[in-house]
């Protein structure tokens, strides 16, 4: 799960990291009522509040010498839309007074199964940049989950950014409080991008990122409430209210397959086969109907879709609840376009007795099945 | 032969009494794995299905039977102390079924789990089956069959799939091991690879990979090092579209590593064969055997 | 650092651990007041709070039925004195209904280098004859401090104590707790005893004691700040204060000694010489006139003191130094009793020097020192 | 020769500028110690009176200068942390002379010191002198004379008082080790007892024991186990009131152990000559040798 920037810096902030002033505002006169209170100390910036990289790129950060200029930019900026999100709530922070720009990130590693800690002197906006192109300027450090962040391994790693002793000192104390914050919002990555030092020589983090491990949620209530479901497409939410994973896409074939990669080699089987798959659908391992019709619901709701496929190969999932599922939304709602079935595995003679009885018939072959459902969109038999 | 579990496996289900854990006991049994106990803490008095004595921890269990396998069934709350306690307890090959453990979690689970010796195969997998001797998990049993091919996956139904593909048409398998999706796993490609190579009963080996991460490509440089025997590979997603990036992290750490098409070129260059979809695996065996 | 009772139980509830209700109070009336809140549920136990064991047969615990009796009990316990120690608190607690008592403690083991967790089905107050005579009936885990009390340890030894899973599931958590308490408090000890099991099922730690480390105070204020003075003698808080290690005892060679080994070590030679030591004195490793002249202070304080022996061998402590402070102190204060100094070590002509000068002599060798000390206290020559 | 320090050791300083490391650092310089390097964060660019380079990590000094042991004069606040930092640079020999630390952390500590297979000496101790060669920590090269005495022990100025005995009825030492009085140190008696008895160059083995823990009862039983040369023992606090006791978890873990009667009654039942006071030592050593 995806925090907001506002998010990422109260939790930050609460970590005892330093992070400059600021508040959210979700309409126009809050921007200006903030702008306000900070502007004794000079120009705002106003920051767009979605998932999405690029934001400056795409006008969501503007610069604002006034409240009322800050009001004017909150006005474009609210309800714009970025990478197909629209804006809801935009950051107001005092313009900083920046004398150098570092990076401080914590990810989860596959390869070392460990978190590790990437800090870049070569901060900013282009440190994916950096990283491509001139990686030795990117220090990394796995850190044993054991142990934590050892106090030697941060200063270690600030000395890379740093020279003055305070600055090394505060960007280790950040590091360890970066960390902290990491573990303790159970998160799969925690950055500060540009972690900046000012004329003053302080060290604060100005803009931060947090995602955060789906699987903590359920521990973690404090953090589960954080999700902003206006940030999120509607489709998405439905499927994930309803315990299905989906992932709306640009094609015509409306795809319902059990398992994630089942799912996607059905998807690129559509490809082969010169179709274009409108989705991903897992309805994952549990077997129940009522996710059948949930699925078929979200699937039905896209106007692209020419024509759906079911791909279930029963394991745990049985093939007689996918099939009462069918039976049921077809009863609930009608299916505007037409349907391929392939059904295989646990519960298939069960399964096919069903379709047949409410007039469907049902494939066994996944590759006969994906013919056919292409085919379908494009208006000709397989 | 196979690899990791065979007739001699002693296994125990951690979950027994659960509904998950139940279900898939009865049908191990059903299969022919030597279910030797259950652990359920404070069930344990109970007789599993009136065969298979219950116990409250795994220790006893292991000290009662001599159990020396795992397979987690428990709900993903309590599923890292599972393992923490079935490495505890000495056991050798744990398998952990439960998908939804927290990543951090695994972190620790991983140093704990090596420093005592013992091999992890997932969490959030299908298990492994040997067919014929014995099967730890949730594959199903009657798609397979016994042969000569060794099977690895990170995939659940996708390896089913090709499993099916595979008995179809009359290629039965050594060991079929699902490894599991999640980004930190305790057994991988290359450990399921270096154990079929040395399995004298596997003639080939079939890879199924998915877009993210790099143990494909480092799997197929591993299969160019240190394998002799014939081995075909697919990669799932190749229509995914490109992961939600996970920061500047993310790209830094990956790169442009982690698509289906880098990996499918990964395991072309290291002289694997590479399947288009599930139904190329007998043709491209049959070319390579 | 001792905390005491009511002080650690504090601790244990915000820890999370079920502990029974209950307050303290410093005068009979606070007591009629707590009892009376609590009194609705039956009989109240007054507790005396000194940092000594053996409460209840000194008679600093009581029963009591009526908020009346209680304050009659708190007229008796307030200022009573418990192995020397003076009572100024007691805990008003409602009565338990116990129906089983059991053992749950975690110290730092020096052998294993570990803390280690202890628990025994056997609680109360024979658990130290339990562990002398049935060593069975304590079981003891080594926690690897890398991981902490892993949940399946923690239910292992629950089941030692318990039967019912809701009670074993409730002493893990428990365990758990006290754990998180014993690393959160910088503990070297933490122990529930009894951790009971009342009538209707519920697992409470019913009295609860914690060490903690002095080692932990500096980082950490706020578990500093839970010291009671009035609950140390008077002698050992004003040594702790001028930072010098002082524990007073019953013979009249007042002994001062840099070093706790040789402090010790000249204390046995006190005794092997025929006389008996007043205290054990250790001024440590830095070498600061002010510090020998605040440890002559609290000597001299002591009655029973026929003779003072200095004993110092000169490392990173100068001998010149401690010469001075005892040329300081004699100015400020007359002693009232013969003194005996040796000096070796560093800068010891320095200080053989001073000391002359002041009209005091000094020996290098220790026995001649502490036999000549000895002999004072006998009103004889060596 | 000597144990564990000797003409090779290149030693780096931790807090080499701070009060007690830079006057220490000017007496091991003094004493012959070959100090090759310190670390102050900060003061990466200086040298330590005009000579000794001066590095803001371990790591660089280390790297920089092929320091092979270390010694920490470090404030308590942060000493657990420059253990982490020495350990982690590959030394192999720590010596740490601060007092003070928590003993949790030490808990921490002495698994990342022994997951890298480094020594640790302390903390709280005063070092370890090799007369003649190498001093590291804070014993007073003056009282010791290079010979062959190899002493042990649990104290600070209690040693100093007993090598003074040794040096001045000529007795000189192999190597002095001062172990420290902690609840958990890195070094013990039976390590050091074990480095003598493999030691060509020492021929007798003094050790000095406090009351409190159990230490010197495995010592001596070690003792009477491992090692053939002579062994004399001191324990301080015959006359020590018994410590507050510690719950009753201490009382549990301890039994009666820890007393001066009990220890003394250990060394002399597995042979070792048990000195009653310190100016015992040279004549019960004579009876010995």
């Amino acid at each position: 799960m995806n925090l907001h920037e506002y998010q990422a810096r109260e939790i930050l902030k609460r970590h005892g990291i330093p992070v400059p002033d600021g508040d959210v505002a979700a309409t126009p006169d809050e921007v200006t009522a903030i702008a306000a209170r900070l502007g004794g100390r000079g120009r705002v910036v106003v920051k767009a509040q979605v998932h999405a990289g690029g934001r400056g790129k795409a006008g969501g950060v503007k610069l604002a010498a006034t409240p009322g200029e800050a009001k004017a930019m909150a006005q474009e900026i609210l309800g714009m839309t970025i990478k197909g999100l629209t804006v809801h709530k935009v950051l107001v922070a005092p313009a900083a007074d920046i004398a150098s720009e570092s990076y401080v990130g914590i990810i989860v590693d596959r390869a070392s199964q460990r978190p590790v800690l990437m800090v870049s002197p070569a901060g900013g906006i282009d440190i994916e940049e950096v990283a491509a192109k001139t990686p030795e300027k990117i220090h990394r450090l796995a850190i044993d989950p054991r142990y934590g962040l050892l106090p030697h391994q941060a200063q270690g790693l600030a000395f890379s950014l740093y020279k003055d002793i305070a600055q090394v000192r505060a960007a280790a104390d950040i590091m360890q409080k970066l960390y902290a914050a990491f573990t303790g919002t159970g998160a799969s990555l925690a950055e500060i991008n540009p972690l900046i030092t000012t004329a003053a020589g302080q060290v604060l983090a100005l803009d931060a990122k947090i995602v955060v491990d789906d699987n903590e949620l359920d521990r973690r209530p404090e953090i589960a409430a954080l999700r902003d479901a206006s940030a999120e497409a509607p489709s998405e939410v439905q499927a994930r209210k309803a315990g299905l994973t989906f992932i709306k896409l640009e094609g015509t074939v409306g795809c319902c397959v059990n398992g994630a990669g089942l799912a996607m080699a059905t998807m690129d089987l559509v490809k082969y086969y010169g179709g274009e798959p409108a989705n991903f659908l897992d309805i994952g391992g549990s077997s129940n109907p009522q996710k059948v019709v949930n699925a078929l619901r979200i699937i039905t709701a896209d106007p692209n879709v020419k024509a759906i496929l079911f791909n279930i190969f029963g394991g745990i999932t049985r093939c007689d609840d996918v099939a009462n599922g069918i039976v049921q939304a077809t009863r609930q709602f009608p299916l505007p376009v037409p349907m391929v079935i392939r059904l295989t595995g646990t519960n298939e003679q069960e399964a096919v007795q069903i379709l047949t009885q409410a007039g469907f018939s049902a494939l066994t072959d996944m590759d006969e099945a994906v013919k056919q459902a292409v085919a379908k969109t494009q208006g000709r038999a397989a | 032969m196979s690899i990791f579990i065979n007739r001699e496996t002693r296994l125990l289900v951690q979950g027994i009494t659960g509904r998950d854990g139940s279900f898939h006991a009865r049908q191990m049994i059903g299969y022919g794995t030597k279910v030797v106990a259950g652990v359920t803490p404070g069930k344990g008095d109970q007789l599993f299905e009136g065969v298979v004595p219950v116990f409250n921890t795994v220790a006893e269990a292991v000290q009662e039977t001599g159990a020396n396998t795992t397979v987690i069934y428990v709900p993903a709350a309590v599923a890292a102390a599972a393992i923490f306690e079935a490495a505890d307890a000495g056991l050798a090959l744990l398998v952990c079924i439960t998908e939804g453990i927290p990543v951090l979690d695994m972190t620790l689970v991983m140093s704990y789990v090596s420093e005592r010796g013992a091999r992890l195969i997932g969490p959030n997998c299908p298990g492994l089956i040997s067919p014929g001797q014995s099967k730890v998990g949730i594959i199903p049993g009657n798609i397979c069959a016994p042969g000569r091919i060794g099977v690895v996956s990170r995939s659940g139904t996708l390896t089913y799939e090709i499993i099916h593909q595979l008995t179809g048409q009359g290629y039965g398998q050594s060991t079929c091991v699902g490894i599991g999706g999640d980004p930190i796993i305790g057994t991988n490609f290359i450990h399921c690879l270096s154990a079929f190579e040395a399995d004298p009963d596997t003639d080939a080996i079939v890879m199924i990979g998915e877009i993210g991460g790099t143990d494909e490509q480092q799997a197929a440089e591993f299969v160019s090092r240190a394998v002799t025997k014939p081995v075909i590979g697919f990669i799932a997603g190749q229509t995914a579209p490109p992961g939600r990036r996970m920061g500047h992290a993310g790209a830094i750490i990956s790169g442009s590593s982690g698509t289906a098409a880098e990996k499918m070129q990964a395991l072309a260059t290291h002289g694997i064969g590479v399947m288009k979809r599930p139904a190329d695996v007998v043709p491209l065996l049959r070319e390579r055997l």
